[in-house]
């Protein structure tokens, strides 16, 4: 009998409750789903620009684009942001771990790229925002 | 009694394994150029003073060979590793490896369908600017 | 050594007569060395005799008593109980994900199947030398770690690439693998290679290093796993010569 | 109904190599209550004994010094020609289990390692690390899965179904699903280990309840020298896990509680060094006496002059299960030891090939008596017992079935013997006594461990028997909470009590007749060896009243008895 129960696999006494999960599993969990994330993304955005890309002209490209420096888009570039940058600095850490870099160190090599990822994501964000806000709107 | 099973398919897991890394290792740097040339690249002098992309922009820079060149080989590439990854985690489930074929085939074709549909989305670009 | 009371909350399961599992709590007495095992026979022998769990030699060496004890795989025979004091309940239930017997004792039926397909045995060059084969020191350093795995299962159990792609050999059997390639003894390299480079071996490991967390000795099945990854790898590159020993 | 040609019982060393020798020849199967590498045989740490040579410090050793230490640790109670044999063999059988891969530890020059052990005069003992037994079970499970054995494991043989003088199979509890399963076959070789959980304080796996063994004596198999015991001296206190004699090798101390080395008392020149049962002797006296830590059961393992780098360096295992075991770290305190059963010596009687008394039945590792360890086993000697003497039993098991015409005989032997054994486990469930069997468990071990223990005289000896007697008439009155199948340790336990307790009075019996010193039997009202009277194998048969002891001669070839001094 196989106990395949929510209950009994994610409950308190699981590795899938939060304070039992390890380093390795989280830096797993979380590279799995942005890249089920960044995969989804792709096809927004290929229908994002699409939509406006198939009218003639390009007046609703740009149209398009003035939408982006809404608040709400700015937000989900910056999700945008921490997601692809966590995922390439892990999945680097990954490739390391392929090459027989760092494998017992493996929680060091992790903290290394997370130090790395949110240099990166802070400066995409300051990025975005002078992009976005060249004149430094609040 | 218990029969030794040897390991099913041994089709691609290797080649598959490798061109998720080696996609990867590209992807960044592909990543790296189109950032810095979408956001960061006067391409002409009339968009200087505007920071959003704009399609004139765009179309002016997707006019030389090495932007188109970049923006299709990373679109493809991005296809071709998020796929494979997507097909990765579909494969550690039972249920998806016993219907192994159809999801191949399937990822395929959505594949080259996406491809394709990319690559005509920018013709008005392309072919916009030129015009 | 602290004494005091400790309520064991044991995860109870019987698949012949119940649907799901179900939490039981049983309060005891500690003494100064008590393990989780001996705690475990202190509920059976004084207040049900119908809990099950799996035990031999209670010193850590045999890999029968692994469970989860606290969120954590261990070795019910190897754990203190006064860690556990003040603490609350102190939680124990099966190998995850393992198919269960009865309450704590898990079927390893699947576990050992999975590490038979990895020719689980040294093909040495045959016919044998008179007396034993000469290895140096510095040869058998190459397997000191992997030898030391006891088959408790608790990694294969905590790598949920197992837990859902039932050919994953896992995290035991590839380190067993890796320890008959390792030894300079065994004259079949490119046959484990055939067996752990299929889809359903090595690749299927995602560094997700439960194993090495829950290893109760302290062994690396991914280092193993990796060094394989490369070791396949170079043979697809440079073909099979390259694997020859 | 299962049938193979031979079935095995017990996966430990001595089943593996047995059926590893036999299966390529006839069909043969394995039955063993716990995978094969959960087996006892993981849990041996120092050694195998073989005359390899290997060691600069032995390049004159031969197998006849090997089998002189051996016989005159066996106090001259073992049997000569199957020492000699045993000895001889040891160095093919120690290449073979290299040859599967088991990962001896290396010399320099890439040869298999030796050390020096007690008893012994050259270093012989090949390891590997302090993992031997575990590396050598791994490696023949390992290739018996490669010869493909069928195995069926979770299985408790109950019962042995005899016809007349001839074996017929063995009735099993499959412990997954509760039911009964008969086992027919044209032979059986019993390998389940040894008996020490009739003791307290034993070294040996929660699982050493010699359950097959009682079973087989039950059925009329009789039991040899069972009343020998071997002792070990540094058992930790409370779980009596093994500290191994290196920790006394490196040059740890052990003291009382006034804090004296009281070794000086005992063996002044050899201190802590002195021989095992020396050593264990010395330290139940003290106990005995009230010098325990705090007037308890223990004395101190100090090794703390040893310094932490030593400590680090040679012991790191011994410190690691101190630390989990006890919570002590021997680099910052002492360790609390007392002496643990460690062996039995004696087991199913067999001859120099592993067979008994019935046709067909064999028995080979510390289930079985060949006698190769006499009074006192020597370090090292059991784990080569184990491979020596399965392989041979495996040989001869199908020698026997290949010559034998007639096949699948005795299936109404079967049937009978399996409503008997349904008949008395029902029984035993639908008892409805005020009895807990686990209590009778702990009295019986108590009542052993010090009564028929280190030190043994008339007067404690009768009182255990008498109180095993009790026992086992109060055992008829308990109650096994458990009904169900699935899993049943209550009534499993119950079961293994039943046979311990039938077993613990051989030992009893045969001890209290045994009236000299020998080896690990050492009378505080007989002291001296009685060469004259005891120089023979004490042979218990079953019998419904209890057991009726007989003696066998020892077979003497080379080494005439004579003082056993080290
Ligand atoms: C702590 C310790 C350290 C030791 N160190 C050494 C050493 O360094 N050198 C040395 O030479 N010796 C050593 N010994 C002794 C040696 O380990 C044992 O004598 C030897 O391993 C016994 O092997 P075996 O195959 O006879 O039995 P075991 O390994 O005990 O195997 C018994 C098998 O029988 C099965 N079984 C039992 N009952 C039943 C049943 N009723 N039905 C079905 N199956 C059953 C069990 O499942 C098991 O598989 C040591 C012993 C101990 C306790
Ligand atoms: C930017 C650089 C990127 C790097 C360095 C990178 C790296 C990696 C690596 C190394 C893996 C393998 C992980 C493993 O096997 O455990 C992986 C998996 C994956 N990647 Fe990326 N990736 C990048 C971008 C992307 C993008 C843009 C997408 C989306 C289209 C994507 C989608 C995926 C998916 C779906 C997986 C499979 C997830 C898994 O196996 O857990 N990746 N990535
Ligand atoms: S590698 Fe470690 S966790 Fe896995 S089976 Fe071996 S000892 Fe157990
Ligand atoms: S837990 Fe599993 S995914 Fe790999 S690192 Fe260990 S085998
Ligand atoms: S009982 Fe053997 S490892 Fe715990």
């Amino acid at each position: 009998m196989k106990i395949s129960s929510f209950k009994w696999l994610f409950g308190r006494n699981s590795e899938f409750w939060p304070t039992n999960m390890k380093t390795g599993m989280w830096a797993w969990v979380g590279h799995r789903l942005t890249g089920l994330v960044l995969v989804a993304y792709v096809f927004l955005h290929l229908s994002f620009i699409s939509t406006a890309s198939m009218a003639e002209g390009g007046a609703d490209f740009d149209a398009l684009m003035e939408t982006t420096s809404q608040p709400l888009f700015v937000a989900m570039d910056f999700l945008l942001v921490i997601v692809v940058i966590y995922h390439a600095m892990n999945g680097l850490r990954v490739v390391l771990f392929d090459l027989g870099v760092g494998i017992r160190r493996q929680k060091l090599v992790f903290w290394i790229t997370m130090a790395i990822s949110a240099v990166l994501i802070v400066g995409g964000m300051l990025a975005i925002w002078h992009l976005v806000f060249p004149e430094g709107v609040a | 009694m218990s029969e030794q099973r040897v390991s099913t398919s041994k089709v691609a897991g290797t080649w598959a394994w490798a061109f998720q890394r080696i996609s990867a290792v590209l992807l960044i740097v592909f990543l790296g150029v189109h950032l810095y040339a979408a956001h960061f690249m006067d391409v002409g002098a009339e968009t200087g003073e505007e920071p959003l992309i704009t399609f004139d922009e765009v179309s002016l820079r997707l006019d030389q060979l090495l932007y188109i060149v970049v923006d299709y080989g990373m679109l493809s590439m991005i296809l071709l590793h998020g796929l494979n990854g997507f097909r990765t985690v579909l494969f550690d489930f039972d249920m998806f490896v016993r219907r192994k074929k159809l999801i191949d085939v399937t990822l395929w074709v959505v594949g080259i369908g996406t491809l394709i549909w990319g690559i005509v989305i920018l013709f008005p670009f392309i072919s916009g600017a030129g015009g | 050594m602290a004494e005091g009371d400790l309520t064991l909350k044991v995860q109870r399961f019987d698949p012949t007569a119940d649907k799901l599992p179900y939490w039981q709590s049983f309060t005891l007495k500690t003494r100064p060395g008590m393990t989780v095992l001996d705690a475990l026979f202190e509920v059976l022998n004084h207040q049900d005799g119908t809990l099950a769990f799996r035990f031999c030699c209670r010193a850590g060496v045999c890999g029968s008593c692994a469970m989860v004890i606290g969120g954590k795989v261990r070795l019910a025979c190897e754990t203190q109980v006064v860690q556990f004091l003040g603490k609350g309940d102190l939680m124990l239930s099966p190998l995850p994900h393992q198919p269960v017997v009865k309450d704590l004792a898990v079927d390893y039926t699947h576990f050992f199947d999975r590490l038979k397909r990895v020719k689980p045995y040294l093909v040495g060059k045959e016919p044998y030398p008179e007396k034993e084969y000469i290895q140096s020191i510095k040869e058998r350093q190459l397997i000191n770690d992997p030898i030391d795995c006891i088959l408790c299962g608790s990694c294969t159990s905590s790598c949920t690439m197992a837990w859902t792609n039932s050919d994953y050999l896992g995290p035991a059997a590839l380190l067993k693998s890796y320890r008959f390639l390792a030894d300079t003894r065994d004259n079949v390299p490119d046959d484990r290679l055939d067996i752990i480079e299929g889809e359903s071996g090595v690749w299927r490991c995602h560094t997700q290093f439960n194993c090495v967390e829950v290893c109760p000795k302290k062994l690396n099945p991914t280092e193993a796993i990796q060094k394989m990854k490369i070791k396949a790898f170079k043979r697809k590159l440079f073909g099979r010569r390259g694997t020859k020993k | 109904m299962y049938y193979h040609k031979i079935l095995v019982i017990g996966g430990g060393l001595a089943g593996l190599r047995a059926a590893i020798e036999s299966a390529p020849k006839v069909d043969t199967a394995i039955i063993s209550q716990v995978h094969p590498v959960r087996s006892h045989s993981g849990a041996a740490q120092g050694g195998v004994n073989a005359s390899l040579a290997n060691n600069p410090a032995a390049k004159d050793d031969t197998w006849e010094k090997h089998a002189f230490d051996t016989v005159k640790g066996s106090d001259y109670l073992a049997d000569q020609d199957a020492v000699e044999f045993m000895t001889k063999e040891a160095g093919p059988c120690i290449y073979e289990i290299e040859h599967w891969g088991c990962p001896f530890s290396r010399t320099d020059d890439g040869k298999i390692a030796q050390r020096p052990f007690g008893g012994a005069g050259y270093p012989r003992t090949c390891y590997a690390t302090d993992k031997t037994g575990m590396y050598m079970l791994h490696t023949l499970w390992e290739r018996s899965v490669k010869l493909n054995v069928p195995l069926y494991e979770d299985r408790i043989m109950v019962d042995l179904v005899v016809e007349g003088d001839a074996v017929r199979g063995v009735i099993c509890l499959n412990m997954k699903t509760g039911e009964l399963e008969q086992f027919m076959a044209e032979a059986v070789i019993i390998a389940s280990g040894g008996s020490g959980q009739i003791y307290g304080r034993s070294t040996n796996a929660l699982i050493s309840t010699g359950s097959a063994q009682s079973t087989c004596y039950r059925r009329g198999v009789p039991l040899k020298d069972m009343e020998f015991v071997q002792f070990h001296p540094t058992s930790l206190f409370g779980t009596n896990i093994l500290m191994t004699e290196g920790a006394r090798g490196e040059g740890g101390y052990i003291v009382n509680n006034l804090g004296e080395r009281f070794m000086s008392k005992y063996a002044a020149k050899a201190m802590e060094l002195a021989p095992r049962d020396i050593v264990s002797r010395s330290i139940q006296t003290e106990i005995n006496e009230g010098r325990g830590i705090n007037g308890q059961d223990f004395v101190h393992l100090d090794l703390r002059h040893l310094g932490r780098e030593k400590i680090l360096e040679r012991l790191p295992g011994i410190r690691d299960l101190a630390i989990n075991f006890v919570d002590v770290d021997p680099i910052e305190k002492p360790v609390p030891i007392q002496p643990g059963q460690h062996y039995t010596m004696g087991g199913i009687d067999t001859d120099i090939n592993g067979a008994t008394k019935f046709k067909g039945l064999y028995a080979a590792g510390e289930c079985g008596c060949v006698s190769v360890h006499g009074a006192n086993r020597l370090g090292g000697n059991s784990l080569l017992d184990t491979v020596v003497f399965g392989k041979k039993s495996g040989q001869v098991a199908a020698e026997y079935v290949l010559g034998k015409k007639a096949a699948k005989e005795g299936e109404g032997a079967m049937n009978k013997c399996l409503r008997e054994t349904r008949d008395r486990i029902d029984g035993m469930l639908s008892r409805k006594g005020t009895e807990n069997h686990s209590d009778i468990r702990a009295e019986m071990k108590e009542t052993m461990i010090k009564k028929v223990g280190i030190f043994r005289d008339k007067p404690l000896m009768e009182e255990a028997l008498a109180n095993v007697r009790a026992l086992k008439a109060r055992f008829a009155n308990i109650t096994v909470q458990n009904k169900g199948k699935g899993y049943n340790l209550d009534l499993i336990r119950a079961l293994e009590l039943e046979g311990m307790l039938d077993v613990a009075e051989a030992i009893a019996v045969g001890a209290l007749k045994r009236e000299e010193s020998r080896g690990a039997h050492s009378r505080l009202d007989f002291k001296e060896r009685d060469d004259v009277k005891f120089l023979q194998h004490t042979i218990a048969t079953y019998s419904p009243k209890g057991p009726v002891i007989t003696y066998s001669p020892v077979k003497v070839t080379k080494y005439k008895p004579e003082a056993r001094r080290y």
